[in-house]
């Protein structure tokens, strides 16, 4: 148990009124101080899920049905709301997709920070203002003392994405959540965002959860990578091993599919036929059956675990 | 702001030019008040000098032109029912509805505030359904009927509260203008049920506005980050929601009000409550075309002020908004 | 020191007497100001200002007033108050009509005055109840403004309006329009014989009915005027307040516009309205009963009152009649009545829609507010129009002068009669006009009913009453009169 | 699949069929509406003819009290209308008016708020200013107001028969912004959307889109505020009758009969007075309730598929 | 250039949105004095390109830079405020709706957001019939349900979905669709604006693969609009890349791609993450970007670039042609000043 956070085992439910529909379904994964883990899928795979789950902020009809969260040695998945407030926005801090809607339109850059330290540490108003300043400067941001006063709107999408990254440096957390952080963003915006994200890590020994669905990223910042497809990591392993030597055929296709990685231009891309189950009616046996190229009898009925695939790369595939 | 301000007056110009056009060009069929002023048995002939005396009788565009040439001077007319300036008159019996719609107000924010976030909070509690249900009840039923039972009962059957005017009034600035029933306990007795009917018009819209507007902020992604970044739940409820929740009710709150005022007219009909909208609609059934004209004015004054008030208020939480103009 | 609270459907519209010719005006007059003389509750004249009185020949009437009596101002009352009060009031349009036959007041010395008119004239002392004295040296002069002091004017702010000074048992503490009345109790009044134990005295007006009672009921108010009929049982049984009516004398009616339809112009069409309308029904149902049916213009102890003149509802031959004019199949007409005039008017005159409909005559109805009614009365704008009638001298001539007279724009008889027209109901109602002799005049005004029941001339209602309420101890019954003057000065709080 | 079946099958259906208050109201609301629409067939009498009333029958109490007459079930009211009758007349009255109302609020508000939202600029802040004026303007005030004007011009001898017409006009006048403006936040919602402009790009006209894109797609919103402006109409209707500018006495609405039962409130007769608050204040209610339930229901945030 | 195949060109097109509102919203009162203050977007900036029959044009840029604005110029969408748009030849910028029509069959528009692209009280059905019963009403009942059949299989549409609404679909099959809707009338040309952004990888490059070979069959020419820079690799022939509303590069694919010219391509491309590579170092860029309500003075990049002078705060860059074709405007390019 030498691990900054481990997820054991974790299955997520809604409850709808059709019915529980499960959004992640046995999830386990490792995270040390300082690495940094990708999780990667497609929209809808249940990736922002799982990065919920393990703060316990799971939006409304969703619980937490099986499996066990542990941070810092301690069982956080069993914590009451009250303790588990303590960690959340101070031990792990989470960066959300879109930066134009996380912050509060109708309070200032300083009073959102301000807060978030009060609500973390006994310090004044005025201690509090300057953490903020720092840690506004440690994200670069120009004239910070100037926009501790301003309004959100006042701020362009990069520099706010920058500011909600400076919110969760507050509290000197040690791990970061960061789901799609830069999605939202230009392009050569984005290219500065992760590389601030991975230089703080770097920096301050933190460890980081990237949640997106651009391999291109995942594979420049993060050491681990998860493939998620339909609620269930498909494949876990190093980074550079999953990139260049996919094992599961999803993964495989999906690094295929991506233009200007194997194909030529004006070529037709690989492309995985057909599209990811909604969980209402996941197939039986392995869900990326009906998708597959290899499939065979087995898929169709036995759910493949995750298994050593060599090379310290796990792979839920009945074929390899 | 400059802009704004500009705006919003000439909207109020406009609005009292239309106002008054219109109300002139029905002053001749809407009765005679010269037949209210005289008795019985005065001859036609007599009744004819004068109207003839009192202008009554010039081309219509002539006492319209009179009309606005006064009105750019202040002056609204005299009222034919109290022989003073129609200006005057309205300013008299401002208080009391003020004071009426104040504390019909006052009841509105303080019971729909907690209400409604409550409902919001806990929509499957039992105190929710029971607030959402008796909201919709209270939308359907006509103040006029709730007045009338508020008599019926707190007055006439259990003798605790009076059932018609304001009861004990103080002269607030002592020249005759400000008749106050708010320093007095009776007259603050008086005032509790007009208050309530007049509020049970808007109490439940307020209720449910600030509900699905709490509601639907609590859906928000910046809510959502509160709550990741480790804030209490009072702090995310009362600060973060609240203040967005805020906005649109306000804006809401503006037009209510200038709403309520209207409403006033059956409130104060059933309760005989000595204010402008009871004024108005005697002036109305007595003819008093000037009174009746200046009211009209006079509110749709009140109006743009009021929503110029709360739409500057609305800049001052809103940072977003930025009254200048450009959006 | 004891306190009325009343609470009024309509509350004066002025501070002077003369301004308007109004129940309300007269209310008020009898507060604030004193007349000659004042009707009691059994219609004899009871002194005020006015000591005694002697007919001095066919023309004069001599007045010997009452000495030792102060205005509100500290002025002294003499002769020439009331010299100076008639000489007002017969510059006043509302007044003017009624002092008519009169050429003045002369002074004969201090506490005398003879009253002349141009013709014989039976009514003087009528008349005198409405010589109210005004303080002359207290409204001689020019206000702040400039303006005249006793100018006389309805629309604008004069002194008149917003001072008094009379002699009367109340004088005005303040005044609201609309708002609220407030009179203390004249510490200098002449009649310390009265009983009346009111000090302070509010004036409430409280226009909806229901309103009012509620007020009564719930003890916000003391007294209230114009009970509607259909509270008479809830007040009666009421262990806390008390209902006293009193005969008014305001007969109802609904005049036939023989003008507009040329129907109206055969007698049995006008007989067939008058007997297809129950009004001893409406009376019954509407007026809870508590009126009496009328079949004629004047109240039974008035002069012309015929007591052979029945009320004659019998639908059978009202669609009887109605066939034999050649009307079987019917007409339609169109109604107006005031909502806000008389006592259940709307409610009268729908009730008279229905009853017609039952011969065939289909009525359109429109009711209205009085401000708008009159209007609509000026320009005999309906087929058939309500309107309700009190005489200024309580007596029948007057009922016809207004309502039945053929319609003269020049003398101005008629003023009120939308729409018929009988040449001898005119002679007779000028004749008796001049008549000294009592009996003669009676009967001719009696003649005078009986032409108009027998060409149905309008359809008859009730003769209105006043109703009052008040809480148990406060002993209204003896201070009203059939004129509508609570003598409020000598009300007794218990 | 048929229309039917996907109506079956629908969400609408499904969470009509699990909330209990909405069938509730709905059922009621049916039986009121039919009761109002077959009045003249299975009411008792006719209290808008004349010919049926006698003044005599006035004031008789329920059937069921002491002096209760069989032939009056509730009673009768001060003229010696049936109260059943009477209601059921009234209430036909009010839906006539209120649908009427709400129908010319819509016609005007949908013209005007597509024009507005969809051709935008000048037009729009013209339209929308005077949406503004009048909005910002308690609708009560403008009904007594231009009640006056109505009454003015067409004076009163034939205002028995226009009566209906009149007061249609007066709501919907007073009222059409209501939905001018939630036409054109919703128009402008949607001509946004990329379906307008593919529309656009196949060279269809302005109208045309209008019509057959963007009106169908503000439907929703449209069905939600009818609700409510429906229930409004009644009510106003209701109120205007009480300040004595509505139905004729001799056509009472729901309004009017309980303004006259206003007089009888201490009276003892209190059947005048509560028979018609008690109808009209149900027949607001589960429309009330059904449009709650239908802003629920069709919430676009809410309502995904 | 041959400008015989050219299909589409458009000169000197300029846009700018007035967002100032009514008169009384451009009131300001400023030391005393009452003005008016118009304020404009200035979206496009006298953009100039043409397209080639056949080829695929692809227009990159940051979110805002006017990518969109000038696809609805093209398609009369917008009048633009100065310059010319001329199609096959013919002027097409100023035509009134009528004749506009003939246009509309040739040129068609596929949309980004695959859930607004498609009416939502429509069918799949009512969709692809409407462009067709407007523009040949003289088509039979069968003749439209054959060529919708047509269509639809070839975009890989199920033929047991027309009669379903969209909801009812993913967003992919909506975008297959909404492809279908596109290509029912036989354009020649097609603008595509984003049509893979809003799609999850596997389904985007189904969408990719089926444009790319409708463009094939049907010998389409399209204007594909993106900021995706890989997407734009693999499928232009050629690639124009827009900044703040002007035309910063122009050039062959594989020419931008192995040698960028202007100083905002360079750091675009380096801003690329690329699968399997670390992270190079790539270009960093000052400040922020400008709104397009004031737009800076001289070289509308200037504030953020490096290699910047006093010429590019003063002086407009013309486009130059460079020997490979590629088309650029920066003073810094003419200047020979930036060493790669
Ligand atoms: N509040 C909710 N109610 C019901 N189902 C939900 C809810 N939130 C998520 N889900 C379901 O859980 C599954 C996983 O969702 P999740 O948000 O984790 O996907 P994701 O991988 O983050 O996708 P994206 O890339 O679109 O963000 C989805 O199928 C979604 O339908
Ligand atoms: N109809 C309009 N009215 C006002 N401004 C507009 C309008 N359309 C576009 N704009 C503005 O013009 C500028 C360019 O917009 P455009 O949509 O062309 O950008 P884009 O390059 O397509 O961006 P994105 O990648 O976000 O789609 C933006 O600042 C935008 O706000
Ligand atoms: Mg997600
Ligand atoms: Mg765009």
């Amino acid at each position: 148990m030498s691990h900054l956070l481990e997820v054991q085992d974790l299955e997520v439910k809604f409850a709808l009124r059709f019915g529980d529909i499960t959004a992640i379904d046995g999830v386990s994964f490792t995270l040390d101080k300082g690495e940094k883990l990708g999780l990667v899928g497609e929209s809808g795979a249940g990736k922002s899920v799982t990065g919920f789950s393990i703060i316990n902020l799971l939006s409304k009809p969703g619980y937490i049905s099986r499996g066990k969260i542990w941070f810092e040695k301690n069982e956080i998945s069993s914590y009451s709301d009250a303790q588990m407030r303590k960690i959340r926005g101070d031990r792990i801090s989470m960066i959300f997709q879109d930066p134009m809607m996380t912050l509060n339109p109708v309070f200032t850059i300083g009073f959102q920070m301000v807060e978030t330290i009060q609500a973390h540490r006994k310090i004044s108003k005025a201690g509090a203002q300057k953490i903020a300043l720092e840690k506004l400067k440690k994200v670069h941001i120009p004239s910070p003392e100037q926009r501790l006063g301003q309004y959100p709107h006042e701020l362009s999408g990069g520099m706010r994405q920058r500011i909600i990254i400076a919110i969760s440096l507050l509290t000197d957390p040690a791990i970061i959540i960061a789901d799609e952080p830069t999605t939202a963003l230009d392009v050569t915006i984005q290219a500065e965002i992760m590389d601030l994200l991975q230089e703080l890590c770097e920096t301050d020994n933190m460890a980081l959860i990237l949640i997106t669905h651009d391999l291109g990223v995942v594979s420049q910042v993060t050491e681990k990578i998860a493939v998620m497809y339909a609620g269930k990591i498909i494949e876990y392993g190093s980074t550079d091993q999953v990139v260049k030597h996919p094992v599961h055929p999803y993964t495989e296709g999906l690094i295929k599919s991506i233009p200007g990685t194997v194909i030529k231009p004006g070529e037709d891309l690989v492309q995985i036929p057909g599209m990811m189950p909604t969980l209402t009616n996941i197939p039986p046996g392995c869900a990326f059956n009906p998708r597959c190229y290899l499939k065979d009898d087995i898929c169709m009925t036995k759910t493949p675990e995750l298994k050593d695939a060599g090379n310290s790369v796990l792979a839920a595939c009945h074929m390899k | 702001m400059f802009a704004f301000i500009i705006r919003r007056s000439i909207q109020a110009v406009l609005v009292m030019l239309v106002i008054s056009l219109v109300g002139f060009s029905i002053k001749n069929n809407m009765g005679d008040p010269v037949r209210d002023l005289v008795g019985e048995r005065v001859t036609p002939q007599e009744r004819a000098q004068i109207a003839q005396k009192l202008g009554l009788n010039d081309p219509f565009l002539i006492q319209y032109g009179r009309f606005v040439k006064n009105a750019l001077h202040g002056d609204l007319g005299t009222s034919f029912i109290y022989r003073k300036p129609t200006l005057e008159v309205i300013l008299k019996h401002a208080p009391a509805t003020i004071e009426l719609v104040l504390g019909a107000a006052l009841i509105v924010v303080f019971v729909s505030l907690p209400l409604g976030i409550y409902s919001a909070l806990k929509p499957r509690s039992l105190i929710s359904r029971f607030t959402m249900g008796f909201s919709t009840l209270g939308v359907s039923v006509p103040v006029f009927l709730t007045a009338i039972m508020f008599i019926y009962l707190f007055a006439v059957t259990w003798h605790v509260l009076p059932s018609y005017g304001r009861g004990e009034t103080i002269d607030l600035f002592g020249n005759g203008y400000w008749q106050t029933g708010l320093l007095t306990i009776d007259g603050l007795k008086h005032l509790i049920l007009p208050c309530i009917s007049l509020a049970s018009i808007m109490l439940p819209l307020f209720i449910r506005l600030i509900r699905s507007e709490m509601m639907e902020v609590l859906e928000t992604e910046y809510i959502k980050y509160a709550w990741a970044k480790g804030l209490s739940p009072m702090r995310i409820w009362l600060v973060h929601a609240f203040k967005n929740t805020l906005l649109p009710v306000v804006t809401v709150f503006g037009v209510q009000v200038g709403i309520m005022f209207a409403f006033t007219i059956l409130t104060e009909t059933v309760f005989q409550w000595q204010g402008m909208g009871f004024m108005f609609l005697d002036a109305v059934q007595r003819a008093d075309i000037s009174l009746w004209i200046a009211y009209l004015v006079v509110v749709a004054a009140v109006f743009v002020f009021v929503n110029t008030v709360v739409d500057i208020l609305y800049g001052f939480i809103n940072p977003t908004i930025r009254i200048a103009g450009t959006k | 020191a004891k306190t009325l609270k009343l609470g009024l459907a309509a509350d004066p519209v002025s501070l002077d007497p003369q301004v308007q010719l109004s129940g309300g005006m007269l209310q008020l007059s009898h507060w604030v100001f004193d007349p000659l003389v004042r009707w009691t509750q059994d219609g004899q004249f009871e002194p005020r200002l006015a000591t005694k009185w002697e007919r001095i020949n066919e023309y004069r009437v001599r007045f010997h007033l009452r000495k030792g009596v102060k205005f509100h101002s500290g002025n002294t009352f003499t002769a020439k108050d009331v010299k100076w009060s008639f000489d007002r009031m017969k510059k006043s349009a509302d007044f003017k009509g009624l002092l008519e036959p009169f050429v003045g007041v002369g002074i004969v010395d201090d506490y005398t005055i003879d009253i002349v008119t141009t013709k014989p004239y039976a009514l003087l002392l009528n008349m005198a109840t409405y010589f109210f004295a005004m303080d002359s040296e207290f409204y001689t002069g020019v206000d702040e403004n400039g303006q005249p002091k006793d100018a006389i004017k309805k629309t604008t702010h004069t002194f008149a309006n917003d001072n008094e000074s009379g002699t009367g048992v109340f004088v005005i503490k303040s005044y609201e329009q609309g708002v609220k009345t407030e009179m203390t109790r004249f510490a200098d009044y002449w009649d310390k014989d009265s009983k009346g134990n009111v000090d302070t005295f509010l004036l409430m007006p409280i226009k909806e009915n229901a309103t009012r009672v509620a007020a009564l009921l719930s003890g916000d108010v003391d007294m209230i005027d114009q009970v509607p009929p259909q509270d008479y049982q809830r007040l009666e049984s009421d262990s806390k307040v008390d209902l006293v009516t009193i005969n008014g004398g305001r007969i109802i009616t609904i005049q036939i516009n023989q003008n507009r339809v040329e129907a109206f112009k055969d007698v049995r069409v006008r007989n067939a309205i008058v007997h297809a309308i129950n009004n001893a029904g409406i009376v019954e149902k509407i007026m809870k009963g508590t009126v009496e049916v009328a079949a004629q213009q004047s109240p039974p102890g008035y002069a012309g009152y015929k007591a052979s003149l029945k009320p004659r509802y019998d639908l059978a031959k009202a669609k009887a009649l109605m066939k034999e004019a050649g009307y079987e199949k019917g007409f339609e007409i169109t109604m107006m009545a005031p909502n806000n005039r008389y006592v259940n008017d709307a409610k009268i005159a729908e009730a008279s829609a229905q009853m017609l409909a039952k011969i065939g005559i289909k009525v359109n109805l429109k009711t209205m507010p009085k401000a708008q009614y009159w209007d609509e009365f000026d320009a005999r704008a309906a087929d058939m129009m309500m309107i309700g009638w009190h005489s200024d001298t309580e007596d029948s001539g007057n009922f016809s002068e207004f309502l039945t007279m053929c319609y003269n724009k020049e003398t101005g008889f008629g003023q009120y009669n939308s729409g018929y027209c009988n040449k001898k109901v005119d002679e007779l109602t000028l004749a008796a006009q001049s008549e000294i002799d009592l009996d003669k005049r009676a009967s001719m005004l009696q003649e005078i009913e009986q032409i108009l029941y027998d060409d149905a001339a309008f359809v008859p209602y009730h003769w209105q009453n006043h109703a009052y309420g008040a809480k148990k101890n406060f002993k209204i019954k003896p201070i009203l009169n059939s004129m509508n003057f609570p003598y409020i000065g000598d009300l007794v709080i218990e | 699949m048929t229309k039917f079946q996907k109506f079956k099958e629908s969400y609408f259906l499904y969470s009509f069929k699990r909330d209990k208050v909405a069938i509730a109201s709905f059922i009621v609301l049916v039986i009121l509406i039919i009761l109002a629409l077959t009045a003249p067939w299975i009411a008792p009498m006719n209290p808008y003819d004349a010919h049926n009333i006698d003044i005599m029958d006035s004031e008789i109490p329920p059937m069921w009290s002491d002096q209760g007459e069989s032939r009056f079930i509730l009673g009768t009211d001060n003229m010696g209308r049936d109260m059943l009758s009477t209601m059921l007349y009234g209430l036909r009255t009010s839906i006539l008016i209120a649908v009427g109302a709400v129908f010319l609020q819509a016609t005007i508000g949908i013209l005007v708020g597509l024009t507005a939202g969809y051709i935008g600029g000048k037009t729009d802040a013209i339209l929308m200013r005077i949406a503004d004026i009048q909005f910002s303007f308690p609708y009560l005030m403008l009904a007594i107001f231009i009640s006056a004007i109505f009454q003015a011009i067409y004076g009163i001898g034939s205002y028995e028969r226009l009566a209906v017409p009149l007061l249609i006009v007066i709501i919907g006048l007073a009222e059409w912004p209501m939905y001018a403006r939630t036409i054109r936040a919703s128009v402008i919602g949607e001509v946004g959307k990329e379906y307008v402009e593919a529309a656009r790009v196949i060279g269809l006209s302005r109208p045309t889109i209008m019509i057959r894109h963007v009106l169908p797609n503000s439907l929703t919103s449209l069905m939600v505020i009818s609700t409510i402006q429906f229930a409004n109409a009644v009510m106003s209707e209701a109120a205007l009758s009480f300040l004595g500018m509505g139905m004729p006495v001799t056509k009472p609405s729901l309004g009017s009969l309980i303004q006259a039962g206003f007089d009888f409130i201490f009276s003892g007769s209190w059947w005048i007075t509560i028979f018609p608050g008690i109808w009209l204040v149900l027949f607001v209610l589960v429309v009330n309730l059904l449009g709650d339930w239908l802003r629920d229901v069709l919430n676009p945030k809410l309502y995904k598929g | 250039m041959n400008e015989d195949n050219t299909i589409l060109s458009i000169n000197n097109v300029v846009k700018h949105f007035d967002i100032s509102g009514g008169f009384l919203d451009q009131l300001r009162f400023k030391k005393g004095k009452i003005y008016l203050e118009k304020t404009t977007v200035k979206a496009v900036n006298d953009v100039s390109l043409f397209i080639k029959k056949g080829e695929t044009l692809s227009v990159v840029g940051e979110s805002g830079c006017g990518k969109s604005t000038l696809a609805r110029v093209v398609l009369g969408l917008y009048p633009p405020n100065s310059g010319e748009v001329y199609y096959s030849g013919k002027r097409i910028d100023n035509l009134n709706h009528e004749q506009m029509l003939p246009f509309r069959k040739k040129m068609q528009m596929i949309f980004q957001d695959p859930y607004a692209s498609l009416n939502p009280r429509k069918t799949v059905q009512q969709t692809l019939e409407e462009p067709l019963r407007f523009h040949h009403p003289e088509m039979s009942t069968s003749e439209i349900n054959d060529k919708i059949d047509k269509v639809m299989e070839q975009v890989g549409v199920d033929q047991a979905w027309i009669k379903r609404y969209p909801h009812e679909f993913s967003g992919g099959q909506r975008q297959r669709i909404s492809i279908a809707r596109g290509l029912i009338l036989d354009p020649e040309f097609i603008v595509a604006d984003e049509p893979v952004s809003a799609l999850d990888v596997s389904i985007q490059a189904q969408i990719l693969n089926l444009l790319m070979k409708a463009g094939r069959e049907r010998d389409l020419t399209y204007l594909f609009i993106t900021h995706d820079l890989s997407v734009v690799r693999h499928i232009s022939t050629r690639v124009a890349v827009m900044y703040l509303g002007t035309l910063c590069e122009l050039a062959k694919a594989e020419d931008l791609f192995a040698k960028p010219q202007h100083p905002y391509t360079k750091a675009l491309l380096s801003a690329i993450p690329v699968v399997g590579e670390k992270r190079a170092k790539h270009i960093k860029l000052k400040g922020e970007v400008p709104t397009p309500v004031n737009l800076p003075s001289g070289c509308v990049f200037h504030g953020r670039c490096v290699y910047a002078n006093n010429r590019c705060v003063q002086e407009i860059p013309v486009l130059l042609t460079l020997d490979n074709g590629t088309r650029v405007a920066c003073h810094a390019v003419e200047e020979n000043r930036i060493k790669s």
